[in-house]
């Protein structure tokens, strides 16, 4: 989330789309609920079913599942055309006057740069005009073709209502009065807040769906605004803090890009991620990475990091591919990977294709689940009848379950939606012999580390040299490893020579901000000559000399804005609402005085927040408020980052109902996202709506949370069986009743369960064709105290985002008949 | 049975004697009306966050036992924390169930194995679990680590074990998890959180 | 001295004095539920749930015990018009005026009123109190039936009840009834007196 | 909102006599906004939960109310409506259970002196150690909420948590909803504010917006706000007018007295009757020939 929970409250309107924040997060919907009495804020839900949210909402509209970035481009249109923008902010804040190289196009659905074999895209014609001082050619009055605004125009405006709901399947009058809620916040006095989740990223255009929403923000002038921003609302309660620790193989802690085989040495490394401002008086704040990079660093190897060895960046292991889920799943299937360790999670319940999935563990040598409850995972190699179906004879895979602790027992932090680090105490020991995980981390490597010491083998200085100065070696302390992550000074942290000041006497003593051995304050303390360790940059400060703020539980809220500044700590630097300079015009004046976030006060940065740029960086400098990019303003047309191109464009899922991308009917390449990774295999997995001809989708219910509330007895006495929900065309069309058995096919297998049969999810006009919805509830499995049943994945195809490479759980075919 | 008149009197007035009785309250006892123990009365509060979606909701912890050395204090109940600004003592039934999630039957206790072909859990200790998936790991480490790729840089890689990195887990946790994973040499990792 | 005649076998007699005894304990134990002045009744039973367990057993008991009877009777307890003029004269018969009423055969025609009365409310007692008998049945009644049953259960166990008030009472008031239902026998005056056709017609077998 | 209120026992059934009422302390009362409510069945866990009630794994019968009904250990149930019209559809959900009905009809059927009780703050409490199982309080419901265990044969139902609301807590199933959809405090200020609520959502579109607090039963303490205010049965049959059923009034009512004084008459009579006719024996033959 750029703003977080409470904020919700500050919106005059709620979109749901792409989530179901009622059912999915009922107690941060509350604050949706909070703006609707309190506010008189509207809530607008767009969603293939009519959900829970849409049960309290004042408006909602249908839409075919994998549609979302042609209804996002229809409102995109119709805000262009009307003028429904935020004028002022777009030409400040965004890159809509930016020039675009004149080679870059687009043509019946593909972007400039092509590769069909490759499928991948050579993004080089996707780039900004340079003059000659290498700053970004811009045009204020956004009238020249080749500029960000005109070529959106242009590429949007292909995105008619009756196109959009020939695509979408929604009513044209739904998708206008929805238009027309969204851009009625295009006044600095209106805003709008997002609230989606993975009913957007689990697609194979997740990225772009999101996306095209972050355009539609920064065209509201909504971001980095009290009730605005783009929110993600995120699936496990620290699956933020996961993500920010960078348990992904592409990225070290706080995001930094992790090395390829292409960063053959620590200055190619650091140059490639380092870049230079695009615009003049730019932060460009990513041109710290080095410190970032170096104090993480310190922070593993301590003092056998050191400049001769270049900070140990060797030691790093680099990548010569992809190792997200799909892939490393892809590579067991294909028996190149012999081991497999699991910790806290249930892959052959949450990863699609369960087949695939079995036969993968099933060519595994060992295989380790760390859990706190039983698992389908775990147990993958036993016969449960119809639900697993295998023989236990014929696996091999030796395997290991380790208990672990689940939250109750486990002192710590956790990271919400909105970042917000707070600290947990535990209030029992773990069951049994359960321990924690960091424990049963620290007693395996350490065994491994003694075996390496006793028998030497393959490389190990990384092993042997990884900093381990806990005071328990087998349970190192939650306050010491967050002590790690927040940093400190391994020398004295000297104050950086000003240029501009005047020459200081010779011997007089340089100012120490930091002492040595002291915990940092921030990570405008980081160093990269090694004086600083820092487990996690953009954590820093959570853990200072102060103590540990994450335990802090302050309760005031002096704006009455809810942001409570001293609950917990928020990254980074404890800032609570992302973006916020663009809350304030160009003058530093707040856009809406009753929601004033920060302003300039004529020498600084102030407000109810910290402040997202330098706090004495003013108005005048012209510094932009999007301090993470090197233009400074945030990019309606994404130069580099995207796999699929710079402008969101509508691809249909993998598996469509239509069998077209009327965007561009006459390519059959571009039917669905070109630049999509399929892996051999599984294109021959996809089906054909001929065979399977309903659009299916997975989803959460609000009773359960997936796979672990089907082991809870009271979660399980409310939504206790799997169930299958069709609409009442389609279930008259097939003869099925309320409460029926129904058998649900896809091209990867077939599940059975009870048919629920419902007005709230309607066949829909896709192009002159009615398109029928299956929805697949996913949280019953073969173990549990709820009544078994099949996994969902046993239907889902396996193929990912093109950039984040999330599974496209939310669109594929199916048939289903009465069992 | 024959009854004269006088005998027809008495029973009358006998029954209508207890009757009477009955009616002055002879019988039920008036059990006093209270309510049931306030359960928490006798318990300690742990704070903390609740561990499904990340609205991450503050919790109450009731547990129930002093923790005098031969007592093992138990939860017996978990609340909403109204103190946490976001959902303000509120839990969704996923929350509000948590306890039963604590204390499931499918609750893992201690460390076992499955060993190949079988069709059984076998209960092992932790020090032999630990060596034998050590030894597993250095094994294939060993023989599958890349030291250097085909145009002779440095890779320093090891990509034939995975592994899957825990987000219901704590910060600390993970980092630790991050960070040796990374040491070993691992590139094939990855977290729900991309799911 | 003339012999006594039978008016009651033992069998008859039996099943009478089932019916009377289970009766008297579905009354008393009904009556615990039907006015709080009469729950301590249900102290006779162990308590309110024994009363509430044994009721329903108790009067299925008196029930089937009464369905017996009634086939055993029945057909003595034809109405006729001399029944229904001696129904109009029922003040003499209250007053001891018996000789001012048609000659009476087995039974009067009081008595044939009580034995359809009582018909009709075993019927409804048995047939309503299936319908909210707890844990049994209730729970799979529509609650308006069952409403219309304890409603109906409550009318027409008051009306058995008087009912039989009247009828012990009669027992009571008539001299040499209840030897009948004892020994079995009434004296050949009785007979005469009170049920002048039927002894008639035991004279004559 | 938290308020002292007293649990002294004003009414309880099966007694004729009052109970202590001469203390005047404030009425409590929950009220349930259906246009805020998500049917996330929070209260229906926190309920389990506080009152340790452990529900059986049913089946899905093809809805989303689990279990498909109120039972002895689910106190409140989500109950789940589609209700489609030519404009719009409405999944209209409703927090079925207790509604401490001022006037209860559960306590006049209840035959057990003390089973079902009233505190002076107004909830209504089913005590089972005076339960005798017979599920007259079933029939005494307007709602149809009491129901009698299988395991024990005792009634049950929402306490409206006597045991929070007497330490000055509020109801476990207000504590935890999500949304804010249940409140509670005062009976007059969850009054006042249900008014309100009505009034906004009648500006916001909902013209027949209205707090349901039926005057039949008394007035309930535990009272809604709908968005259709005008058609309360849509919501999964809320009655629109809930009395105690008629027959159970009369059963319950006139014909408890009417029914103790036949019988006593008709003793009465009969014994008159022996006193001024005497017996009637064929043996002495005083018949007036």
């Amino acid at each position: 989330m750029t703003n977080h929970w409470v904020d919700i409250k500050n919106a005059d309107l709620i979109l749901i789309m792409g989530g179901n924040a009622a059912e999915a997060h009922p107690c941060g919907f509350k604050w949706v609920t909070e703006a609707m009495q309190h506010r008189k804020a509207k809530l607008v839900v767009v969603d293939p079913r009519y959900t829970r949210s849409a049960a309290v909402a004042d408006y909602y509209a249908p839409l075919r599942v994998g549609t979302d970035i042609a209804f996002l481009a229809g409102v995109i249109n119709h805000m262009l055309s009307n003028n429904k923008i935020h004028a002022e902010y777009v030409k400040a804040y965004t890159n809509a006057t930016f020039l675009v190289n004149p080679d870059f196009k687009f043509d019946n659905g593909f972007f400039s740069g092509y590769s069909e074999e490759k499928r991948t895209y050579d993004k080089s014609t996707w780039a900004y005009q340079r003059g000659k001082d290498d700053f970004v050619l811009v045009d204020e009055t956004m009238q020249d073709p080749q500029c960000v605004f005109q070529l959106m125009k242009k590429h949007y405006s292909r995105y008619t209502p009756e196109l959009v709901s020939k695509i979408t399947g929604t009513p044209k009058e739904q998708f206008l009065k929805v238009a027309e809620y969204i851009a009625g916040t295009h006044t600095p006095d209106k805003v709008m807040t997002i609230c989606y989740a993975l009913g957007w990223t689990q697609h194979t255009v997740g990225s772009q769906n999101i996306r095209a929403m972050a355009m539609i923000q920064l065209l509201l002038g909504n971001m980095g605004r009290a009730g605005g921003g783009v929110n993600a609302l995120r699936g496990h309660a620290n699956v933020q803090g996961i993500t920010d620790m960078c348990a992904y193989s592409e990225v070290l802690p706080g995001y930094l890009g992790a090395p390829g085989d292409g960063d053959v040495d620590r200055e190619t490394y650091l140059k490639a991620r380092t870049p230079k401002p695009l615009r003049p008086n730019q932060m460009n704040f990513p041109q710290n990475f080095s410190k970032w990079h170096t104090s993480l660093m310190k922070a593993w190897y301590g003092a056998a990091a050191t400049k001769e060895n270049d900070f140990a960046y060797d030691w790093l292991p680099k990548r010569d591919t992809a190792y997200d889920s799909l892939a490393i799943f892809d590579r067991m299937f294909q028996g190149k990977v012999n081991g497999f360790i699991c910790q806290g999670f249930n892959p052959i319940a949450a990863i699609p294709n369960k087949k695939k999935l079995g036969t993968a563990f099933a060519k595994l040598k060992y295989l380790v689940v760390i859990d706190p409850l039983r698992t389908e995972t775990a147990e993958f190699w036993k016969n449960y009848g119809a639900f697993n179906d295998v023989d236990p004879s014929k696996i091999q895979t030796e395997v290991f379950r380790l208990p672990s602790s689940c939250f109750a027992e486990e002192t710590g932090t956790f990271t919400n939606s909105s970042r917000v680090i707070a600290w947990k105490q535990r209030a029992v020991e773990p069951p049994g012999e359960a321990k924690v995980d960091s424990e049963i981390t620290a007693r395996l490597f350490l065994k491994l580390r003694a075996m390496y010491k006793a028998e030497p083998g393959a490389f190990a200085d990384a092993i042997q040299n990884l900093t381990w100065t806990y005071a328990n070696a087998n349970m190192p302390a939650p306050e010491e490893l967050l002590r790690e992550i927040n940093g400190r000074a391994i020398e004295d942290v000297l104050a950086p020579v000003d240029p501009k000041a005047p020459p200081v006497p010779k011997g007089t003593p340089p100012t120490v901000l930091v002492k040595a051995g002291e915990q940092l304050p921030g990570f405008a303390m980081l160093r990269d000559d090694g004086s600083t360790a820092c487990g996690n940059w953009i954590y820093a400060g959570c853990f200072s000399q102060a103590g540990n703020l994450t335990a802090r539980r302050d309760l005031a809220d002096p704006s009455g804005l809810g942001n409570y500044p001293g609950w917990g700590f928020s990254w980074p630097a404890n800032r609570r609402v992302l973006y916020n300079r663009a809350g304030a015009d160009p003058a530093g004046k707040p856009w809406d005085a009753s929601r004033r976030g920060i302003a300039w006060n004529g020498k600084a940065w102030a407000g109810v927040d910290v402040p997202d740029i330098a706090p004495a960086l003013g108005p005048e400098s012209g510094a932009g408020p999007f301090i993470m990019t090197p233009e400074g303003v945030a990019r309606l047309f994404a130069v580099g980052l995207m796999n699929e191109g710079p402008f969101p464009e509508h691809y249909e899922p993998f598996e469509t109902p239509v069998g077209t991308n009327l965007m561009c009917p006459t390519n059959p390449k571009a039917v669905s996202n070109p630049a999509a990774r399929v892996f051999k295999g599984d294109l021959e997995q996809f089906g054909k709506a001929a065979e399977f001809p309903y659009a299916a989708t997975t989803y959460r219910l609000t009773e359960h949370h997936h796979f672990w509330t089907k082991n809870s007895i009271s979660n399980s006495s409310v939504q206790p069986a799997q169930f299958i929900e069709i609409g009442t065309e389609l279930a008259k069309e097939k003869g099925i009743h309320n409460g029926d058995m129904v058998k649900v096919k896809s091209m990867r297998g077939e599940i059975k369960a009870t048919c629920v049969v419902t007005k709230r999810i309607k066949g829909l006009d896709v192009n002159g064709k009615k398109v029928h919805h299956v929805g697949i509830p996913i949280h019953w499995g073969f173990i549990g105290v709820a009544q078994n049943g099949y996994l969902s994945n046993t239907l889902t195809p396996y193929v990912g985002d093109a950039n984040s490479q999330t599974p496209e759980f939310k669109a594929f075919l199916v048939n289903i008949e009465k069992a | 049975m024959d009854m004269n008149r006088r005998q027809f009197f008495k029973a009358c007035t006998a029954g209508i004697g207890g009757s009477s009785l009955g009616i002055l309250g002879f019988s039920s006892q008036e059990a006093l009306a209270q309510t049931r123990n306030f359960k928490l009365a006798r318990t300690t509060e742990t704070r903390s966050t609740c561990p499904y979606c990340s609205v991450s909701c503050g919790v109450i912890m009731y547990t129930l036992g002093d923790t005098a050395k031969n007592n093992k204090p138990k939860i017996i109940h978990i609340e909403g924390d109204p103190d946490n600004p976001v959902n303000r003592g509120t839990l969704c039934p996923k929350g509000a169930g948590l306890v039963d999630m604590i204390q499931s039957p499918n609750r893992l206790k201690h460390p076992e194995v499955r060993e190949p072909g079988s069709n059984e859990w076998k209960r092992i200790s932790w020090d032999e679990a630990l060596t034998r998936i050590a030894k597993h790991m250095k094994a294939d480490r060993d023989k599958n680590f890349i030291a250097k790729n085909d145009k002779g840089v440095t890779v320093n890689r090891w990509n034939t074990t995975a592994m899957l990195i825990s987000s219901a887990a704590s910060n600390e946790s993970g980092y630790l998890a991050v960070k040796t994973a990374r040491a070993l040499g691992m590139v094939a990792f990855d977290t729900q959180a991309r799911i | 001295m003339a012999k006594d005649i039978e008016r009651y076998n033992e069998s008859d007699r039996v099943n009478h004095w089932v019916i009377a005894i289970t009766f008297v304990l579905a009354a008393l134990s009904g009556l615990a539920f039907f006015h709080p002045s009469f729950y301590f009744l249900t102290n006779l039973f162990g308590g309110g749930p024994w009363t509430r367990i044994l009721h329903p057993f108790i009067g299925l008991i008196m029930f089937f015990a009464f369905v017996s009877m009634a086939f055993r009777f029945a057909h003595h307890n034809k109405m006729t018009d001399s029944d229904k003029q001696w129904l109009s004269q029922w003040r003499d018969a209250a007053n001891n005026e018996e000789h001012k009423l048609p000659p009476v055969g087995r039974y009067n025609g009081g008595q044939k009123v009580l034995f359809w009365v009582m018909v009709a409310c075993m019927a409804i007692l048995f047939a309503t109190g299936l319908l909210f008998w707890q844990p049994w049945f209730a729970g799979n009644q529509p609650i308006w039936l069952v409403r219309a049953a304890t409603l109906l259960h409550a009318v027409s166990a008051l009306v058995l009840i008087i009912g039989v008030m009247v009828h012990i009472y009669a027992a009571i008031w008539v001299k040499g009834t209840m030897r009948g239902m004892m020994q079995g026998t009434v004296t050949d005056k009785w007979a005469k007196k009170h049920h002048p056709l039927w002894h008639k017609e035991m004279s004559e077998k | 909102m938290t308020m002292q209120t007293s649990m002294d026992v004003t009414r309880r059934s099966a007694t004729t006599t009052p109970s202590s009422s001469i203390r005047e302390t404030p009425k409590v009362a929950k009220l349930i906004d259906e246009s805020k409510c998500i049917g996330c069945k929070a209260c229906q866990v926190a309920c389990q939960e506080w009152n340790d009630l452990k529900e059986d794994i049913g089946m899905n019968v093809g809805v989303y109310d689990n279990p498909a009904d109120l039972t002895a250990s689910s106190w409140t149930l989500m109950r789940f409506a589609e209700v489609e019209n030519e404009t719009r559809l409405d999944w209209l959900i409703r927090k079925d259970g207790c509604m401490h009905c001022a006037d209860p009809g559960c306590l006049k059927a209840c035959p057990s002196p003390g089973a079902i009780v009233q505190y002076a703050n107004g909830i209504v409490d089913f005590k089972q150690e005076n339960c005798i199982g017979c599920g007259y309080c079933v029939t005494g419901c307007p709602f149809d909420i009491p129901r009698i265990s299988k395991k024990d044969s005792k009634a049950y139902k929402c306490t409206l948590c006597s045991d929070r609301v007497s330490v000055g807590l509020e109801p476990a199933c207000v504590k935890t909803c999500p949304t804010g959809a249940i409140v509670f405090g005062g009976k007059d200020e969850m009054v006042a504010y249900g008014e309100k609520r009505a009034g906004e959502l009648k500006e916001r579109g909902y013209q027949k917006a209205a707090l349901y607090n039926p005057a039949g039963v008394g007035g309930t303490h535990v009272m809604y706000v709908l968005r259709h205010g005008d058609k309360p049965q849509e919501y999964s049959g809320l009655p629109a007018d809930p009395k105690v059923s008629p027959m159970v009034s009369l059963w319950k009512g006139i014909a408890k007295p009417l029914g103790v004084a036949a019988m006593g008459l008709t003793a009465l009579f009969a014994f008159l009757h022996y006193v001024r006719v005497g017996p009637n024996d064929a043996e002495v033959d005083n018949d007036k020939h």
